[in-house]
């Protein structure tokens, strides 16, 4: 009996060179050939992902039904293939870091699942091969709330992640992503959001309609300039998911009834430049106004707007887009309508020049249309529970 | 009830209620509808309800009685549908349909100690009431009956009228399970 | 402002006494009368369970695409309404004891849901309240498997609960539900799955065919008695999911071709009775033989056995079934044929006289029919993720 | 590689294999259709993949080439399919269709350091081929493309047959993500 032993060996996984052992049998004459022993045709290992590019696409799946289940997908944007996947926690967020070495979730997880203590993080993962390398806490906690992209943003130098929270103030938690520790929180009262322009600034939007511009240290003492006013908060607001386009520091907010604000976010108090609409006087009689999740996405080296549009009354902002539109940012002209195959919740765009738009259809499908042809390239099959967000590098 | 308003969370509360309260007072923007406050983590997602807030647009204009399109679509016998009146304001699973009511969490759960008011029309009589919303905590999503609800609903920088936020504060647990809709009684 | 408060109060739930204070206004002009208090019409309470009944059905979702996230419903199963719900872990067991005072989960953790530490629990719930009321360790862990019923019992006495591990040998462990204390864990070689016939006995299926009974003392220290083999393990095992009359100490073993072989549990030692078939020679020609998930399921005081039925060949005994047959299990006659409104995988029928026959049909819809009609009572909405198991009392 | 059967983790793999191998064999019950080894915690669950299954049992007696009714149905260019003929033995979600392949695990994942061996029969040779199944563990269900297998599946009392086993004994979690399939040579 001895002289046979399980197919097994220590997984020297990641180093791809496994060898199985194969069983040589014992005296049983029914038995394989006593002492036989192959070796495994193949080597068994663990794929590594290929280097964080322009046409990776990540989806966060809130899993609204089972919300301690959240998890990302990760495809290649190309061509729709699962690359890989990691779970996440409750109502999480998620990020890319400027380098793209690194992943970034935020998750709060309970000891028991669903009960017990509670514990919030940045989980750190590398981009390559999704091991988990740091989980940062987050002692002062964070929003719990359908997840939203801007609830969390790194800044440009890749130096500190941002937390919104609201517990009862509201408030931005620092944290320093190469020291990996939580360096402070900094109270924004009124605001929510947040946009991370620059090393140690980021902005907010506010309940009144001002946007509010955090300068802070590397203690996370922080310096808040307000603008008055640049949109009706009361009777048109700004999507949260407006366009951002980090590299410029321009923040489009796009509002309900599809009114443009471009914010100038460089200095350390906001801009807000003139104010143009995605729609004409005959577009908006026949309903034509943003809607969905992600309702825009921004390409910054083009500096296009990608809004979702969809045809109906007030409150619904939150129906599904049927076409995207695509404008030049700078100038408010509308470069083409794309006819999406199937009704959307969230777009993104991806940042390379020969852009992919990707959308979450309502069947949850991940679709991806070529934006210089504007021609379908796939659709996935319907893609975990309830996928909600999509994230590009660079976006 | 004894105000508790000198701690930390209740300025939040105040804050947050004042200004949907305001709101609710007047013929305005919020007012026709109830407000949406923050009754659920609601979510826009299973295609169902997406149809189903979808099909509430029809080309035509519907005969109008009530200024709000809820309670024009409203009923008050089912409280396990999503046009049941008093849910002109909530969003999230019913829990009606989870072993629970209106005005009653499901077994294994407690609701959330702070509550926001919106204000319905009852089709019946015609009149709007208050309504008390309240998230039921303590167990993951319920699952069922999924309503969508956007009228009224704002952006989270707005929180006090946003209704994707895990309404659990002060709860024994953080974790959503449904959203109820007690009845508090005559708006005005 | 001050002169202004919340609606808000204790959650004095249970008690369901809850008055709401209404805002009473200040100065605002715009705002409702000032100082108005309005008495909340209704109290908001959280529901409780009705005592457990014959009719109360609970369902095991193992929430497969999600399995960190499995949960338990509570159905009235004479109206096919959700009564309630709690979260279990991953693969999880469930048993209501016999006194129907108390619910046992058996649930695996993660301390970050999918990573970190891992723990094993007996949860023991309050069956009207569903609170939890202790979670007891299993030190020693637990099998991780496709939730199969008879990998957990409960002594009928309600004192010992019963766990089935393998790790890598396989073993039981006693749980004393009433000190809420794990005692021991005996070794049962090569057997596998519970059945606990009496205060301090159960019984396990053998590898080889053969029936194990443990009689065990209050430190957990057992004595096996092997039968002969019962059955032919090799070419026509038992369904693990075979008829079990815990009330006689009978097990009705059921074998993929449609065998019974009963077996008397009640002595230190088991003893087989003559085997029948559940099909004549026609049938078995035409096809017909068990299959499914929760394939069996007993009446006690009606002493009958049931039986999920499809026509397939070999190697489809987790087909679904198209029908249940119903048999007087002491003779092998066969009562009625009841087909299905759907194929469906799993089956239990209430313990009381007017007995109700539910079904987990494949669109995840939960089924009741009236045994005595045949005729549909309900049929639920899709039920959860992947609904696997369902419990009644005194099953 | 050296055998570390001294362990008592060894013992049992041993125990199971040996009972596996001597099975796989012969030309009985079992070795037909290759094993239904312990290659996943598989469950018979999703509406389509149930669909699937019943559909292979036709009325009539389709044309059989091979004894294996999988390797009859098989094909070898396809591995996101269900019918990809390493998969005679496999069950659970396909780690080619989350990020890995038939001999890879998909990235966050690694392979259990156990396997089981099935062997299939290859349709363009028709020659028998052995395969390590191993579970890939360390994030829960991938939840893409679910088989269901059933031939040689025996009931969990005998495991090193059973199907329904989380097969992640000895890996860094115990956490199923997906099943995979190597090659290991011909079996005979």
């Amino acid at each position: 009996m001895r002289g046979w032993f399980a197919g097994m060996s220590a997984a020297g996984v990641a180093a791809g060179a496994l060898v199985l052992a194969l069983p040589a049998f014992g005296a049983d004459p029914d038995d394989l050939a006593a002492d036989a022993k192959l070796q495994l045709a193949e080597s068994h290992v663990t794929a590594t992902l290929t280097p964080t590019h322009a046409r990776r696409l990540f989806v966060l799946d809130v899993a609204f039904p089972a919300a301690e289940a959240a998890r990302t997908y990760v495809l290649d944007g190309a061509t729709g293939r699962i690359e890989g996947m990691f779970n996440q926690a409750y109502w999480p967020n998620f990020a890319v870091s400027p380098d793209g070495s690194e992943l970034y979730a935020v998750d709060s997880y309970w000891e028991k699942h669903t009960r017990g203590k509670r514990s919030d993080y940045i989980v750190v993962r590398d981009a390559r091969t999704l091991q988990v390398s740091e989980d940062i806490p987050l002692p002062a906690g964070r929003l719990l709330i359908v997840s939203k992209k801007y609830d969390f943003d790194v800044t440009p130098d890749g130096r500190y992640g941002l937390t919104y929270n609201l517990a009862p103030q509201t408030t931005v938690t620092v944290t320093d992503l190469k020291a990996r520790k939580s360096i402070g929180t900094i109270g924004i009262p009124g605001c929510g959001l947040i946009f991370a322009q620059a090393a140690s600034r980021f902005s907010s939007l506010c309940a009144d309609g001002a946007i509010a511009t955090v300068t802070f240290d590397e203690s996370a003492n922080g310096t808040i300039r307000r603008t008055a006013n640049v949109f009706d908060a009361k009777n048109d607001p700004a999507f949260e998911h407006s366009g951002w386009d980090k590299h410029h520091q321009m923040l489009y907010l796009v509002t309900y009834h599809g009114k443009v604000v471009p914010v100038d976010l460089a200095g350390e108090q906001a801009v807000a430049g003139p104010s143009w609409w995605l729609t004409d006087e005959a577009e908006r009689r026949a309903g034509w106004r943003p809607g969905g999740w992600q309702v825009c996405h921004f390409h910054s080296s083009k500096r296009r707007l990608y809004v979702l549009m969809h045809r109906g009354g007030d409150w619904t902002h939150k129906n599904s887009g049927t076409e995207v539109w695509e404008f030049e940012a700078t100038t408010g002209r509308r470069v083409q309508r794309v006819r999406l195959p199937e009704p959307a919740q969230s777009i993104a765009v991806s940042q390379d020049d020969d852009a992919l738009l990707y959308a979450i259809g309502d069947s949850y499908r991940i679709y991806a249309l070529g934006l210089a042809t504007g021609k379908l390239l796939y659709k996935t099959r319907p893609l975990g529970f309830t996928p909600q967000l999509l994230t590009v590098w660079g976006d | 009830m004894t105000p508790i308003s000198s701690t930390r969370f209740d300025r939040l509360i105040e804050a947050f209620t004042r200004g949907a309260a305001q709101r609710s007072s007047r013929r305005g923007f919020l007012s026709q509808c109830g407000l949406w406050l923050i009754a659920a983590s609601a979510l826009p997602l299973l295609p169902v309800a997406r149809r189903a807030q979808a099909g509430e647009q029809p080309a035509g204009k519907p005969v109008r009685k009530f200024a709000s399109a809820f309670a024009n679509l409203a009923q008050t016998s089912d409280s396990t549908r999503c046009n049941y009146w008093r849910y002109c304001a909530s969003d999230g699973y019913l829990c009606a349909c989870c072993g629970g009511g209106p005005n009653t969490c499901p077994p294994g759960t407690s609701p959330s100690p702070t509550s926001w008011i919106g204000s319905c029309i009852n089709p019946d009589d015609g009149k709007t009431y208050l309504i008390a919303y309240r998230d039921c905590c303590g167990q993951d999503s319920c699952g069922r009956c999924l309503c969508l609800g956007q009228e009224g609903d704002m952006p989270s920088y707005r929180p006090q009228v946003n209704n994707d936020i895990v309404w659990c504060f002060g709860a024994s647990s953080m974790v959503y399970h449904c959203s109820s809709a007690g009845l508090v009684g005559l708006a005005e």
